[in-house]
């Protein structure tokens, strides 16, 4: 399966959870550790090594922060 | 061109085209429809587009789609349909878009009657729509000066970026007269690099608005827009002055209302009676400055209407107190005959002299 | 004079060459030679300027008016009066029937078509005024007649000119209608019925004019109008 | 290592204002990728309307016009009449377009207007305050209908691309949703084939597009995904309602 690699323009990040859904591998989540600049938590990716690089996390992402790569 | 007899509504109509406005939005009302109905048949034939609108709103809007993209282009329409225009007008305002708007106003309020009427004074000259602004307003008194006005109001929207309003009462939209089609003087032009291209020019992207939503941002726009009227009010106020040295009585008059008071000035002459005449040509900006020099010998001004009163504000604010004002209206579609107000000015004066 | 043309006499033309203000003194003289003259205003087109603005004088010159149903002079709907029906069925009648301008305005006659007896009782008379932007030379006027008579089927039987320029046309300018209404009349075979002009003209206008010579007063504009 | 998606350039580097979560943001970045992709970014026109998309003008990178309410669909008709060649397109949302602009919105695909229409249907007044729209569902509570909309007081809701579709001057007419990403690609297909049938000056396009408004719904984001597929998709059907025929 193909390797993906997803990256969050943290800052731009309004932690609305849509990409959570889009997910198929669910490895999305809020961190709740952290607080970006705008006060919100930001969507992080811990298990990055489990992405398949699909982009529907980016599809739906209103804010347009997410950039996927694939290799 | 050599003279031809034209209706009012129709010579707009061939103005604006040799003013060369490119698009026309239209929808019938009485009584304006020979001008959308010229336009309809005579704007193709000069490489230009008539469309008739769904609505009054619909043609207005459309008119600022189009002046945004930098076309001159005109709407016509008569009191009611004026007041449905009004929304876009302030739009137009905001945004700074030039047009021309053409009211041959009838009676009102509410549906009104068809027949020709003044009482769209305030409408025109305080603005109907919402906010701070004003438009250049111009009251032809006869068809070729509509004519020559028409081609005037072109420039004086595209100079100041501004909308501007032919107001003709409806006598000047159905009334035939002889008119020429002179050459008048054309004016330097600022380019119009505001407006958007049909070629784009890559990194300059442009936005006709009139939304601000800071105030710190919405002020310094209206004091612009103020500043551009404090020039219009300088170089663009038009009036006429006839008779008025050593008048006994001096009326105030624009429009088809002017005409019946120099008819009046003749049959009072008869009299030995001497009334004066100050026509307003732009409304707005009104001529305070005719009102500065005034005879000794005159007694009152009198402001003669087809309304109830509204350009009489205009006369008490130029007149500042020093004389009495008097008042001569018809309103509803009545146009006054010139012995009416040759009658009015007698009473003024305590009887014929 | 009148009385030598036919019973129903239609005014049509381009709008604004003085079909109405013919169309009144039309009525208003059929009066004064002891005709019974009834003046039907089917002008749809005009708002102002309408013949039934001066019913009241009319009448009292010896002219029945009809025109819309509704008493208001000062109405933009149609609602022509049935009591139009009668210059067409009424045989004892002088009708003027005066229309509204252009197609639109002779459009209006069909509904009448029902109506139209004998051709023998119609004349169909076409205003012309040279200053007018629409009707300035021949093949411009042509082409009018061949509109008009397409649309309403009838055919044009008589020349008006009724050159003018308001209260400022001098006798040169009905001279030159004169013309131009004569070149029309040769190329076309429709007799030139009248020239009209304003009374004090006469004597001014060469004898070819004269002989046919239609003189008016204006009812329709007021004394401040030019 | 490629990159298989990233931010497009026709959108101005600048945060939405939109509420977390609002589905605007995925629309607007549909409708600037087509157009980059059709390669009618430079030469598109944006005529924003009054709503929660009042400032879509700040974010397209290309020309614009703040409309009236109601209005951007004779506003488009006035522009693109004198700029034949360049993409006009309208972004309204249903207040403006269905309610206050109806008439504007009719005639301009009643006269088959050159102009493409982006409708985005949330179903609620989002500017305002939550209250009801004219496509507020029946049953659904807002801040003018809080017993919910009652058919027999204030009427049924208006399916506006069906209403079109019947226009003669329609030539396409789609209605998509962005609930999921099957859709959100659907959708994309949608506004591009819009695009398209302008280009070709096939006549009037609109793609309407079913959206949330997780503020005014009362819903979290999430939520109101699976709120919108539950309770907007039965009444507004997706599909294509009209298409230019191939020739």
């Amino acid at each position: 399966m193909a390797q993906g690699k997803v990256t969050f323009r943290e800052d731009r990040c309004k932690g609305c959870g849509l990409c959570i859904t889009a997910c198929p591998k669910q490895i999305i989540f809020l961190d709740k550790n952290k607080i970006n600049i705008q006060g919100y938590n930001p969507a992080t990716v811990e298990k990055m090594e489990e992405c398949i690089g699909c982009g529907n996390c980016a599809l739906m992402c209103p804010d347009l922060i997410i950039t996927v790569e694939r290799f | 061109m050599e003279k031809m007899l034209m209706k009012g509504n129709e010579a707009v109509g061939a103005a604006a085209i040799k003013a060369g406005c490119k698009y026309f939005f239209g929808y019938p009302i009485t009584p304006q429809n020979e001008l959308p109905e010229y336009m309809s048949r005579e704007l193709p034939k000069n490489g230009g587009t008539y469309l008739q609108a769904e609505s009054e709103i619909g043609a207005i809007n459309m008119v600022f789609g189009a002046a945004g993209a930098g076309a001159r282009v005109m709407t016509s329409s008569s009191s009611p349909g004026i007041a449905l225009k009004q929304e876009g007008i302030s739009y137009l305002c905001g945004a700074e878009l030039p047009c021309v708007i053409v009211n041959m106003s009838r009676s009102g309020p509410g549906l009104g009657g068809i027949q020709p009427a003044q009482g769209d004074y305030f409408q025109a000259t305080r603005g109907g729509g919402n906010g701070d602004y004003y438009t250049p307003v111009y009251a032809p008194a006869s068809i070729q000066e509509t004519v020559d006005l028409v081609q005037e109001a072109f420039d004086v929207a595209d100079t100041y970026r501004t909308p501007v309003i032919i107001l003709g009462d409806g006598m000047i939209g159905q009334m035939m007269e002889s008119v020429e089609f002179k050459d008048i003087q054309k004016r330097r032009l600022p380019q119009k690099d505001w407006a958007l291209k049909e070629h784009v020019e890559k990194g300059s992207k442009k936005l006709i608005n009139s939304l601000y939503i800071k105030p710190e941002e919405m002020e310094p726009h209206l004091q612009k827009i103020f500043g551009k009227y404090d020039v219009i009010k300088k170089e663009e106020v038009r009036y006429e002055k006839f008779n008025c040295e050593g008048a006994d009585v001096v009326a105030v008059a624009y429009g088809t209302v002017s005409r019946i008071v120099r008819n009046a000035i003749k049959k009072l002459e008869e009299d030995g009676i001497k009334l004066g005449l100050i026509r307003p040509i732009t409304l707005w900006p009104f001529p305070f400055e005719a009102f500065d020099e005034i005879s000794p010998e005159t007694k009152a001004f009198l402001s003669v209407e087809m309304s109830m009163g509204q350009m009489i504000d205009d006369v008490k604010i130029a007149n500042a107190g020093r004389l009495p004002v008097e008042f001569y209206g018809r309103p509803g579609g009545i146009v006054p005959k010139p012995i009416e107000v040759v009658d009015k000015v007698k009473e003024i004066l305590g009887g014929a002299k | 004079m009148l009385k030598e043309d036919r019973r129903v006499r239609i005014i049509c033309g381009h709008y604004g060459s003085g079909k109405t203000e013919f169309a009144v003194n039309y009525a208003v003289k059929l009066a004064a030679e002891g005709g019974h003259p009834m003046l039907a205003d089917i002008d749809v087109i005009n708002p102002y300027f309408r013949s039934r603005e001066r019913s009241a004088e009319l009448e009292k010159l010896g002219v029945r008016v009809a025109a819309s149903s509704t008493s208001a002079t000062s109405l933009d709907l149609p609602s022509i009066s049935a009591g139009v029906y009668s210059a067409f069925d009424d045989h004892s009648t002088d009708a003027v029937i005066d229309i509204g301008g252009d197609k639109g305005g002779i459009t209006v006659l069909n509904r009448f078509s029902d109506h139209f007896s004998s051709p023998a009782e119609y004349d169909l008379f076409f205003i012309i005024n040279a200053y007018r932007e629409a009707t300035k030379n021949a093949s411009q006027i042509t082409d009018y007649i061949d509109i008009f008579e397409n649309t309403c089927g009838l055919k044009v039987s008589g020349l008006i000119n009724n050159t003018h320029m308001l209260k400022s046309t001098v006798a040169d300018d009905i001279i030159n209608g004169y013309r131009l209404a004569f070149k029309v009349s040769e190329k076309t075979g429709i007799p030139l019925r009248y020239n009209s002009g304003m009374s004090g003209l006469y004597e001014k206008l060469p004898e070819e004019i004269k002989s046919r010579f239609f003189p008016m007063e204006l009812f329709m504009r007021d004394d401040w109008m030019s | 290592m490629s990159i298989v998606f990233e931010r497009t350039r026709g959108m101005v580097d600048m945060p939405l204002h939109y509420c977390p979560g609002c589905t605007h943001g995925i629309i607007h970045r549909l409708v600037a990728e087509s157009l980059v992709e059709l390669g009618l970014m430079d030469d598109a026109v944006c005529v924003s309307s009054v709503g929660c998309s009042v400032f879509t003008y700040n974010y397209f990178d290309c020309d614009a016009y703040q409309a009236s309410h109601g209005r951007a669909a004779a506003v488009a008709t006035g522009s693109k009449r004198v700029l034949k060649d360049r993409t006009v397109f309208t972004y309204q949302g249903d207040g403006d377009l269905a309610a206050i602009g109806t008439a504007e919105t009719v005639h301009a695909a009643a006269r088959g207007e050159n102009v493409t229409i982006i409708y985005v249907n949330n179903a609620i007044y989002g500017m305002t305050g939550g209250q009801m729209a004219p496509t507020t569902l029946v049953g659904q509570k807002a801040t003018t209908s809080p017993n919910g909309r009652s058919a027999e007081l204030q009427g049924y809701p208006i399916r506006v691309c069906e209403m079109l579709s019947t226009l003669d001057g329609t030539a396409f007419a789609e209605r998509v949703s962005v609930h999921n990403p099957a859709n959100v690609r659907k959708a994309k297909k949608a506004i591009k084939k819009a695009f398209e049938v302008q280009t070709a000056k096939q006549g009037f396009s609109i793609v309407e597009i079913l959206s949330t408004c997780s503020t005014n719904w009362g819903l979290n984001p999430t939520d109101s995904l699976k709120w919108l597929e539950d309770n907007m998709i039965p009444y507004y059907p997706l599909g294509n309602f009209k298409t230019p025929e191939e020739n």
